[in-house]
């Protein structure tokens, strides 16, 4: 019976990290900076065909190609905010929808045709592979990589944003545009480096979560409602909301798994659902003003 | 016979913090009755409540002698309670005349009607070219009310309470924000309302307070501080000390 | 009245058509050519099938065929229907082939039956949709062929308990239903059938659960490609393998996955109909054109469905003379039997669907680092055994 | 009269721009159906999207409970097809209500995940129930009696989509009545400011029921279409891909008016179509390429665009 719910949690937990990492970007741009970002799932991908091909075909090891996918990621989406998103945050909801599906459509043609339309495995280095003995039971190695990337992404966030001056600024920024503008903001920049910022971190989660949510064209869209739960259940813009968040969804699955295998998917829904219905703005609201 | 509108120690408080403190207050019909206060007194917080757009914490609202208190919004609405917003709301994709028909619709209930028939012509029609004559915004009857100068758009947010032909009135600051050239046709306007309803105002403009209200009442840190006739208020040392000298400023 | 009339239009219109077109043949091919399913079955049904035309040029002088490709992403009856009424009014094709999944073969087969469209199914696997028109061949396999005997395989090596883990949907329940059965009937007995929701991502917990209940076997169904690679990673990183619960699997080490899978895989032994690997000269020539064709091809089974596709898409034409003549075409290939490059196969005379050998094979790596499907032990001439029960 | 002459007109279009489709692609006939099917649930999404201002990734829900429920009717009990559309309607405005009275209180991302979360369960629910749906592997042997108990549906689809067609453009004419209406005009003022009509009296949470309802009956009717039409039901008709789908096409047409998702479905159709028989295999680029171009020059979606070029070439000011 204890091993059962031990095993529950560290399943649960284990997999809830890996759904952190992958939406924890989310969080940022369509959380914090409120921009409907459903092309979220596509800098996550773009991690993790560089973090693949930074270790297989420049021989790179994990932590550089970790590196590669972030700047990679970061890169590209800080040349799509200044060509085409920041024209768009004023624009309604269904138009950024609409443009980032377009965006979405893109990048899986493009990947399509740069590495195949089969999945990309990003290779592990050997002290990642295979399962560690905790005793009354093995884990597999590779989910210490999203343990020890979610915490630090957790912490290296909230000290970005409360403890810096970019994340005053950012705050300031998201909350009112205008006034920060007149406080001598320079808030195009501050939007476009927090937009980079949330890709790079959807380029680490691509690489972190690549053992559960294999690198693939179609990755963008498989996974999309993933990334949209963890957000709407956490709180848009709340980074501890999405990590607890993430936490609840990944155990509730697990424990259905375990306890009513054939209903893991209905009870992971039902329980959105509960939630949502008891607390409409999501487990955390916001903590900064609105 | 029974205040249209009373209040019976209202509280209100938002994590430990007082907001609105026992307040009693009666309206009856006819009255017009401005509510004063410095800034953060509570005094869109007690409107709120009155209304229903918050819940109370302790205390009552009645409405015509009738405990209120839980009912929403809605409800108090088709009682007579009606109110004005401090910045406008006005649905934004319409015209005057299509805004002041929602209100119309609303007021005879047919907004789940699939057809017009004769909510049309004998009621809504009427409703709403008796609030553009009263509004004296015939000619504006079509524009859209986003192209509307600041000042007109003010009327049509009193315009649409006016449709709903109310028993009690609650208005939050009526002319905030209309340019001076602007405020007569507010002023005006206020001045027209039906003899035998109840009206609520807040106002910082002293001269519109003085010039409408039978009574005032001052509220300080969400508790009523004074209540008086508008000489009565000028007199008393303590308002002038706490809020009028404030607003001198 | 009316469908005699619409016949007779359809003739009318045939014949109309057809003088302008004797000599070109069209084949009207349904697949996902794009989408998430593209890599492991639109890719490969384009490369067999012109791997085969390359191999064969035309069908008889004067006959030239034209393959038409139409992109179905995924499971979608009105697109597919569309699709095919589509090709065959407007375009003109003689025969349809392709569709990869059940509920659009289904739908296809309207079309197919009333318009006379001879139709080779190169995927759709439910053992149902050869009897949905008379005129639909198949060239894939179901799973109960392929599950039967992998559960006789796994009796033999002398499991005596297991547990099912099949994704949940048409292919998996299929495959859970037929290893049941053959198993439970040869003695064994299942200890727990787990249907695990098709959009799971995490496969750890199905697998700790599956180990504290300590059977002797696990067998297996999932989609290709994201499902399968997950499964076969976390089958190993939790453990299962050092428990000594065994993997029984059909086309989880199919190979378009298979060099992804990595060293995961070595070792995992499946039941399935085709394997790169095969040893024969059928097989050695039709990787090495592939080769030729598309160096970065992987040959794997979709691509053997859609090469013996083509096969039987020329006997029909061949044996038609180009005409448009669906029941003679169906008749020329029903009972007909060939040598691929999966081993021998033939087309059932009754059921119309593909009757094949069943390879246990186990996955090696080669020096060259490769992964291979090593075949170890033939089934030989395995029916549907779906279509019986 | 003017008013009264332009909206005659405007009846017209559907009747004439289907004869013209008719006329143009005489021997894709099925894929028309698809197309008036399609804008047929577009339309009513539009109640939800362009009239309620609420974005959802679950309109499947609708969609496929109208499927499932014409199908397994015309299985069951009657394979009349007339009967069989409100039967799909029915279950379409149920399955709307129930989730309405959850949904109805929510907004923004959290209204969309619930969407999502509720069709996600049904998707389930129905894959589960493999003995009645068929689950997987779809719901087929669907023969309908004739149409009016006269028309023969043909394999070609001339009947299907003229069939759809009619119900389309009955259903718009509807629509069009009741966008008119005191209904109507509450729900601009709903999405304008829900809070505000409430402090007139109205009845949002029931205004908003209502609307969803009636939006979910819609697209119950195209589910009951599309399983008549097609003769199979699979899962794609519950899926949030299929949702997300009729999304796109809608803002790309133009939510909030009627027009814009008539015009989102059959553009999206024909360029989805087209595009992807050229090649088959990279279409989503030039898809993709054209939404993002459709955002950055028509704001307003093809409806506003072509509106706008209307009344330029009329030489009118834009309203």
């Amino acid at each position: 019976m204890y091993s059962l719910i031990a095993s529950i949690l560290i399943d649960g937990i284990a997999y809830g990290l890996v759904l952190f990492m992958v939406s924890v970007g989310l969080t940022v741009t369509l959380g914090l900076m409120r921009f409907v970002n459903l092309a979220h799932g596509t800098f996550a991908m773009i991690g993790g065909y560089a973090a693949a091909t930074a270790i297989t075909a420049l021989g790179l090891p994990y932590g550089l190609a970790l590196i590669c996918a972030a700047l990679a990621a970061g890169a590209i989406a800080y040349g799509l905010e200044i060509a085409l998103i920041r024209r768009l945050y004023h624009r309604p909801e269904l138009d950024q929808v609409l443009l980032t599906i377009g965006l979405v459509f893109m990048g899986i043609a493009l990947s399509g045709m740069m590495f195949g339309n089969s999945l990309v495995p990003v290779r592990l280095p050997e002290f990642l592979r295979g399962a560690t003995d905790l005793g009354f039971r093995q884990v597999p190695t590779q989910r210490f990589v999203p343990l020890v990337m979610g915490l630090a992404t957790l912490i290296g966030i909230w000290l970005l944003f409360e403890r810096t001056r970019f994340g005053i600024r950012l705050r300031a920024t998201v909350d009112n545009p205008r006034a920060a503008g007149e406080l001598g903001i320079n808030t195009r920049r501050i939007y476009a480096a927090a937009f980079a910022i949330g890709a790079a971190l959807a380029g680490l989660g691509g690489v972190a979560g690549a053992e559960l949510l294999p690198v693939e064209p179609y990755y963008p869209l498989k996974y999309l409602v993933l990334f949209l739960a963890v957000v709407a259940v956490g709180g848009p813009g709340n980074m501890l909301g999405s990590f607890v968040a993430a936490l609840l969804l990944g155990i509730v699955e697990t424990a259905g798994k375990y306890l009513a295998p054939d209903f893991a998917t209905i009870a992971l829904y039902a329980l959105m659902l509960l939630v949502l219905s008891w607390r409409p703005e999501g487990l955390f609201r916001r903590t900064s003003k609105t | 016979m029974s205040a249209l509108l009373e209040t019976r120690s209202l509280s209100k408080s938002f994590g430990g913090l007082n907001v609105t403190n026992n307040v009693d207050l009666a309206i009856s019909s006819g009255d017009r009755v401005a509510l004063i206060g410095p800034n953060g007194a509570g005094k869109t917080t007690l409107v709120n409540l009155m209304s229903g757009a918050l819940p109370v914490s302790s205390g009552e609202v009645l409405i015509g002698g009738d405990t209120v208190t839980h009912m929403s919004q809605q409800d108090r609405a088709h009682r007579g309670l009606i109110r004005t917003f401090q910045i406008t709301r006005l649905f934004e994709s319409m015209t005057v005349a299509d805004i002041l028909c929602v209100a119309a619709v609303q007021k005879h209930k047919a907004g789940l009607k699939l057809r017009w028939g004769r909510a049309r012509t004998d009621l809504v029609e009427r409703d709403v070219e008796r609030v553009l004559r009263d509004i004296k915004m015939q000619d504006r009857r079509d524009s859209p009310v986003t192209l509307l100068a600041y000042g007109e758009q003010r009327l049509v947010e009193l315009g649409v309470a006016l449709v709903m032909q109310p028993r009690v009135l609650l208005l939050d600051e009526p002319a905030a924000g209309v340019p001076q050239s602007e405020s007569h046709i507010i002023m005006d306007a206020i001045e027209r309302l039906p003899s035998d309803l109840g009206v609520v105002f807040i106002e910082h403009d002293m001269d519109l307070v003085f010039r409408f209200a039978e009574r005032i009442v001052v509220l300080v840190n969400g508790g009523v501080f004074a209540t008086g006739t508008p000489d009565e208020i000028a007199a008393n040392d303590d308002v002038r000390a706490i809020y009028l000298g404030e607003a001198d400023e | 009245m009316t469908t005699k009339r619409l016949l007779a239009a359809t003739l009318v219109a045939a014949l109309t058509i057809l003088p302008a077109l004797a000599e070109t043949v069209k084949v009207g091919v349904v697949g996902p050519f794009s989408g998430p399913f593209s890599g492991s079955f639109g890719e490969p049904f384009r490369q067999g099938i012109e791997t085969y035309v390359a191999m064969n040029g035309q069908p008889a002088d004067g006959i030239e065929v034209e393959f038409i490709y139409r992109d179905l992403q995924s499971p979608d009856p009105g697109r597919a229907r569309a699709l095919a009424q589509e090709l065959v009014a407007r375009d003109g094709v003689q025969y349809l082939a392709g569709f990869v999944f059940t509920p659009n073969a289904i739908a296809a087969a309207g079309i197919s039956a009333q318009a006379k469209i001879p139709t080779v199914i190169f995927n759709a696997s439910a053992s149902t949709v050869v009897s949905q028109s008379p005129y639909y061949v198949r060239t894939s396999n179901t799973l109960p062929q392929v599950s039967v005997p992998t559960a006789q395989n796994a009796l033999d090596k002398g499991y005596k308990t297991v547990v099912t883990a099949v994704s949940d949907y048409g292919p998996g329940v299929d495959a859970e239903t037929s290893f049941v059965k053959a198993f439970t009937e040869g003695g064994g007995e299942v200890l727990e059938s787990i249907r695990m929701p098709l959009s799971t991502t995490d496969f750890g917990p199905y697998l700790q659960s599956i180990q504290l209940k300590k059977p002797d076997a696990l067998f297996v169904f999932l989609p290709y490609g994201p499902p399968t690679f997950s499964f076969v990673n976390a089958y190993r990183d939790n453990g299962l393998d050092d428990a000594g619960i065994a993997f029984v699997g059909t086309s989880e080490t199919q190979e378009v996955d298979l060099q992804s899978l990595g060293v995961a895989a070595i070792g995992l032994e499946t039941g399935y109909f085709y394997s790169a690997a095969h040893e024969s000269a059928e097989n050695d020539a039709f990787k090495a054109k592939l080769a030729e064709l598309y160096p970065d091809a992987e040959p794997n089974p979709a691509t053997v469905s859609a090469f013996d596709g083509t096969h039987a898409l020329y006997e029909m034409i061949r044996a038609t003379g180009g005409e448009a003549d669906p029941d003679g075409a169906i008749a020329a290939i029903a009972g007909a039997s060939w040598e691929s490059p999966r081993g021998p196969i033939s087309i059932d005379a009754e059921t119309r669907d593909i009757v094949q050998n069943v390879y246990i094979r186990v996955v090696e790596q080669e020096e060259n680092g490769r992964l291979v499907n090593r075949e170890i032990k033939t089934y030989e001439a395995q029916p549907d055994y779906g279509a019986a029960q | 009269m003017t008013n009264l002459h332009r909206s005659i007109g405007a009846a017209a279009v559907i009747p004439l721009a289907a004869v013209a489709l008719a006329l143009i692609f005489p021997n894709q006939q099925a894929f028309l159906a698809q197309i008036a099917i399609t804008a047929l649930v577009v339309l009513s999404l539009d109640l939800v999207v362009g009239f309620a201002g609420l974005a959802t990734l679950g309109h499947a829900a609708m969609y496929g409970a109208g499927a499932y429920g014409a199908a397994l009717y015309a299985l069951h009990v009657w394979a009349e097809p007339l009967t069989g559309l409100i039967v799909g309607g029915l279950a379409g405005a149920t399955i709307a209500f129930l989730s309405a009275l959850m949904l109805m209180r929510a907004h923004g991302l959290t209204f969309l995940m619930m969407t999502v979360a509720i069709t996600q369960i049904l998707y389930e629910i129905v894959n589960k129930s493999r003995a009645v749906t068929g689950g997987d592997d779809g719901l087929y042997g669907i023969v309908m009696q004739p149409l009016l108990g006269v028309f023969e549906f043909d394999f070609y689809g001339r009947l299907a989509f003229w069939y759809a067609a009619v119900v389309l453009w009955l259903v718009f004419l509807l629509l069009r009545h009741i966008v008119a209406s005191p209904f109507g005009l509450t729900a601009r003022a709903v999405r304008d400011d829900g809070d505000r009509v409430a402090t007139l009296g109205g009845n949002i949470f029931g205004h908003r029921v209502a609307l969803y309802t009636l939006s979910g009956a819609i697209a119950g009717l195209a589910g009951a279409l599309s399983a008549q039409t097609v003769q199979v039901v699979g899962l794609h008709s519950l899926s949030v891909t299929f949702s997300a789908d009729i999304l796109v096409m809608l803002v790309m047409g133009g939510a909030g008016r009627l027009w814009g998702g008539l015009l989102g479905a059959l553009v999206f159709m024909m360029i989805h179509h087209y595009a992807a028989e050229i090649d088959p295999v990279r279409w989503m680029l030039f898809v993709g390429a054209i939404l993002v171009v459709i955002v950055l020059f028509l704001p307003k979606g093809l409806f506003g665009g072509l509106e706008a070029l209307v009344n330029r070439l009329r030489g009118r000011a834009p309203a």
